[in-house]
């Protein structure tokens, strides 16, 4: 039986699952608490752990991601919200400092399970609004980086996450929270029961022969909608969905990019010194030059998203647009 | 201080930001848009108390700041509706305006319009400048680091720094009481040997008076000054916010009781320094004007995608 | 309290750091040291203070608070001189020390332990634990972001936080008044609704009673306590710093006056608890233990090479 | 004639030049005044240009790295000092989201002439001390990053740092701000007068025919003297100092692969969602998989700097293991 929840309901359900089952897991953000999250990913959990357990805090994030550190290091394990990923330039300090590298600094006696739940991608609200900045993560070694694309992973994740004894970065899309399951082309169904998704495993969402497209989070179903497009070219991409950009699951792209020999890495973060550089090197250091015919990117060009429709359109990745980037490889064949 | 003045400018913010909602349902404005319906009299009080070459450094609720500062409406509006013919051409929107012309600036991130506004402060004070810098933010931004990091500094070297706080009583769903550890805002003044008032932000004369003085403060080489002033958030957090967390009736006697517009229609009225059917005409007027301001912009194009990459850097066009 | 036992610590804590200076021309401590000499009265004060479940956390100058937290010498020590033995195997060094069985742990990153030990003061409060946390920065941290904004939650909340600043005038080259608004940082504390007192940090009695007094109001519920205590810092800011920035001769009167161990071995010999004989005794007993430390660590190895990609994860060895 | 400079001091001869041409730049920061920097990059500045032109700041990065972005909107040319970036977690806000979106979101409108000059790369202080971060700042859109390797090349992109328009990240290395101009293998003389070098030109330091080996920094001259070494059996690389990770000069670096048909990125930064797969990326993007035979990447492994010289040496890039790193490339051919 499928429940038509929408992806924050889902977030919610996993992470209210996860309090009943865990009396140290608890939630510290601005608006999780009365209202449940601006975007309704923490509704209801107030009501049912209480005020000590699912917190409003004031907007002091440095404040409150550092007690995220000091309560995973009291044997809590702390799911603190950092309402948009754009805010991140705040309190980066206790994240990649002290969160991130407790574990290997205390040579591995002091565990760190702490899970920054945040919002990124672009729903029109421009520069600061905007970003994913999964890539400015995964540079910083210590963080487990995930960032779902369906409603069922979702779910799953978020469970895994915060049972991990690791910190994990757990990056939502604004674009996503308030979408229905059913209207997602892949993963839609969400079992009512809790379930975990193991941390770095990419999932081939659609099988293919044309080239292996690699992306994450919403451009995952954007990628679906091209390929229902490029289906009428007759050109069938194999798209995978990285789940997660630390750790990257290499094995699953190797196997597809052995068989297709074309790479293309769709990325809504920025283009340079990011995940669709780190996605090609990879690729080629496991499979050697030789096995790449063609390769390709289509991210955010480098520069801040505009706040006009028109210009956002020209520079964050959408089904047409990546549709657009298969045929152009498949023309240079 | 002309009062009509003061009428007619609360006037021209409140409509204006009504028209801005206009932009929301059609899509025009496809972001997010938090307006200050409101809170026109702290607006008011701002454009008075403000000086050409003094700063504004504002928020994400930024538009009375930026008519305070003399920001072009038509500019402004065009930018809002995410226009080539915007004041930053498209490419800011609602929360990013920018006007070097006016030294008004803001930012969609909490707490940060501080240390910007401390910058122009240091300029004005390092080249002897009788020029004040205004940093405007919610009470909400008063909790984050910057508050205290600037209001130290400017305090320790007498920094011509003004904080105007709107303290509409609610960060997004959270109400300031339950985060903040004082009574009041303004009486952290103490900890920065700055001067500091909370005031009724919904009273233009007051808050005025009460800006002046902090101005005053300020431009005389005293360092910095904190003014607090109170006031009523009419709408949602931004333009689609459910605003579950106020209950509806109490929202309505707030907006009555609150509205600073009708309180100062009210105390001319009183005073018998206009009559109903000249501040019925002045509402008309600006009413006319901001509709008919908006039937303009909406003429206007929308930036062309083939200038999404220009101006990554000053001087450079893809 | 037993007063020989506040001279026993600060000469452990003074012994500890002497020891340590011998492994920064050898090498053996290869980065930056920082050590606490000549601030034992303020280490001593907190290790009598201390509760076992209290948690403490520290800053790039930690050694006398991992000593009075009970971290083990030799593990420290060990860690210090960067060997496979140390409390975090040769990983962490002498700022990054963490010690989960004694809820210690610090940064080098300053301003970055208040937020770490407001999680704590968090824990204990809500689970009514009769714990308190306590924040060490110093002068120069207390200009940071993270000093408001923890106090404020504190403050807001009543959790048990103490702050204990140890002003020892100088962050690096800039002297704490240069940088400061007021004329103390403890009266900083009415802004957050904290208790807030200044104290004489060379007399060890005077800043033991003003701790307790601090730590006792933070952990009766009252929430957040801020204790400033001026101290001395007799070298460089780390082993190498030239010091360019004090004369030589202030530097000696200073260190004259304000030794808390000389003025407590003054003090125990006026008040006739003790005689010269006994406290050369114990000094000489407390080189002894501390060099016999060093050359037994010494002895230890240092991590082999093979290790070191293990424990980026807990659990996981590369 | 060559002057024996140490690098901080051709750093501050730099920006004293600049200052005296420059009545608008200014220089803040903690203990950039009384004593000129804890290296000495700012020393005598402040007795020669007064106490408001430089600055010694209480440490509050976040308020005087934003006074940056104020005071570069007021005309004026503020050159901001984190002293090391390691800390930058503490004001990044300021950097990412204001100072290098600005000129775009205000649509040119507002220029940022602004540089913040920070101290990177390992001298022994471990996790929070040591870190490069060029590749953090690179994948952030809108500033210039820099981060030279030898005296002249500190001089000559600092004057040109500080006549920029737009935002410039100056990434000294903790290692050679002390170290002697006559000591480098490259670059060691310094002419006295203003020069500046055109930013986001990559230079060739050492020619060869065996591989390329792209760097930056402080590895640059680890690089050289592994190719000194590295003589004796006959290989020869082609060093290419990059000087700027933004702009990147990929033209420089595709003629050199286009040669060699090898590529070696040597990074102090952390290895993965980088530098280094950026530049593999762009080399690629810009010859085609079939041009490269090899690839390879020796950067730091993706964990925390540890304390212990012993675990220090074996994730840190030196002479010895660059060396191992062409070898292991040679023996692979
Ligand atoms: C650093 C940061 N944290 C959180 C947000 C999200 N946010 C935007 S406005 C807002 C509430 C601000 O409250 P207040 O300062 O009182 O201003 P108001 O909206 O009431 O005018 C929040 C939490 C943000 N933009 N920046
Ligand atoms: C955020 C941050 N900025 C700057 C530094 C560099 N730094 C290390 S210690 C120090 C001075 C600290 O002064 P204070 O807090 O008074 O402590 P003290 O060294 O005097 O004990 C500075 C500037 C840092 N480690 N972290
Ligand atoms: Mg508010
Ligand atoms: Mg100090």
């Amino acid at each position: 039986m499928s429940r038509n929840l929408s992806i924050s309901q889902t977030v919610a359900e996993a992470i209210g699952l996860e309090m009943e089952r865990d009396p140290s897991i608890l939630v510290m953000g601005e608006d999780v608490g009365k209202i449940g999250g601006v975007f309704g990913s923490t509704r209801t959990l107030q009501k049912r752990f209480g005020d000590k357990r699912v917190r409003d805090m004031p907007i002091s994030e440095m404040a409150f991601t550092g007690m995220g550190v000091g309560l995973a290091m009291s044997d809590m394990r702390p799911l603190i919200e950092i309402m948009f990923v754009d805010f991140i330039g705040v309190c980066l300090e206790q994240v990649y400092n002290a969160m991130a590298k407790i574990p290997y600094m205390s040579g591995g006696s002091v565990k760190m399970p702490m899970v920054i739940k945040t919002a990124g991608g672009c729903i029109g609200s421009a520069a600061q609004h905007s970003q994913c900045l999964w890539g400015l993560f995964a540079h910083l070694p210590g963080m487990q980086v995930v960032a779902p694309s369906n409603p069922f992973d979702h779910k799953g994740l978020m469970s895994a996450a915060l049972r991990s004894d690791n910190p994990v970065v757990f990056i939502e899309h604004k674009a996503l929270l308030l979408k229905k399951a059913e209207t997602f082309l892949n993963g839609g169904h969400v079992p009512e029961e809790r379930y975990t998704i193991p941390l770095g495993r990419a999932n081939v969402v659609r099988e293919g022969d044309d080239l292996t497209l690699v992306t994450i989070s919403a451009s995952v179903e954007y990628a679906l909608e091209a390929a229902k497009e490029l289906e009428q070219d007759g050109i069938t991409p194999e798209i995978i969905d990285l789940r997660s950009v630390v750790p990257l699951d290499i094995d699953t792209l190797a196997t597809s990019v052995n068989k297709t020999g074309r790479l293309l890495v769709v990325d809504e973060d920025y283009l340079s010194f990011g995940l669709s550089g780190e996605v090609v090197t990879r690729v080629i250091e496991k499979l050697g030059p030789s096995a790449l015919k063609q390769v390709a990117r289509h991210a955010v060009p480098d520069v801040p998203i505009p706040a006009a429709k028109t210009l956002e359109q020209a520079v964050v990745p959408g089904p047409a647009s990546i549709a657009q980037a298969v045929r152009e490889m498949q023309a240079a064949r | 201080m002309d009062k009509l003045e003061h009428f007619r400018t609360m006037l021209t913010m409140r409509h204006f930001d009504e028209v801005c909602l206009e932009g929301v349902p059609t899509g025009e404005i496809h972001g997010e848009l938090h307006t200050g319906i409101g809170q026109e009299a702290i607006g008011a009080a701002l454009k008075a108390c403000l000086e050409p070459e003094d700063a504004v450094v504002s928020t994400h609720r930024n538009h009375y700041h930026a008519i305070a500062a003399g920001v072009p409406l038509r500019d402004m509006l065009a930018e809002i509706f995410e226009k080539e013919t915007g004041l930053c051409q498209g490419r800011g929107g609602h929360m990013h305006l920018f006007d070097k012309a006016h030294n008004f600036s803001c930012t969609g991130i909490v707490g940060a319009s501080l240390p910007v506004a401390l910058g122009y402060a240091y300029k004005f004070w390092m080249h002897d400048e009788p020029h004040v810098a205004v940093a405007i933010t919610g009470d909400g931004g008063t909790n984050n680091g910057t508050f205290h990091e600037c209001l130290n500094i400017a305090g320790a070297w007498n920094l011509p720094l003004v904080l105007l706080v709107e303290n509409n009583l609610l960060a997004i769903s959270v109400s300031i009481d339950e985060v903040l550890a004082t009574p009041t805002i303004a009486e952290r003044a103490a900890a920065y040997g700055a001067w500091g008032q909370k005031v009724d932000g919904a009273e233009v004369e007051t808050v005025t008076s009460s800006l002046t003085e902090a101005v005053e403060h300020a431009r005389a080489g005293n360092g910095p000054a904190i003014l607090e002033a109170t006031c009523y958030r009419f709408r949602g957090h931004f333009e689609g916010d459910h605003d579950s967390y106020r209950r509806m009736d109490d929202k309505r006697t707030m907006r009555e009781q609150f509205d600073p517009i009708t309180l100062y229609r009210n105390k001319l009225l009183a005073e018998g320094v206009s009559t109903e059917a000249e501040l019925d005409d002045l509402t008309q007027t600006s009413q006319q004007e901001m509709a008919a301001l908006l039937e303009s912009v909406r003429a206007d194009n929308l930036p062309d995608a083939s200038g999404a990459r220009d101006y990554l850097f000053v001087g450079n066009r893809a």
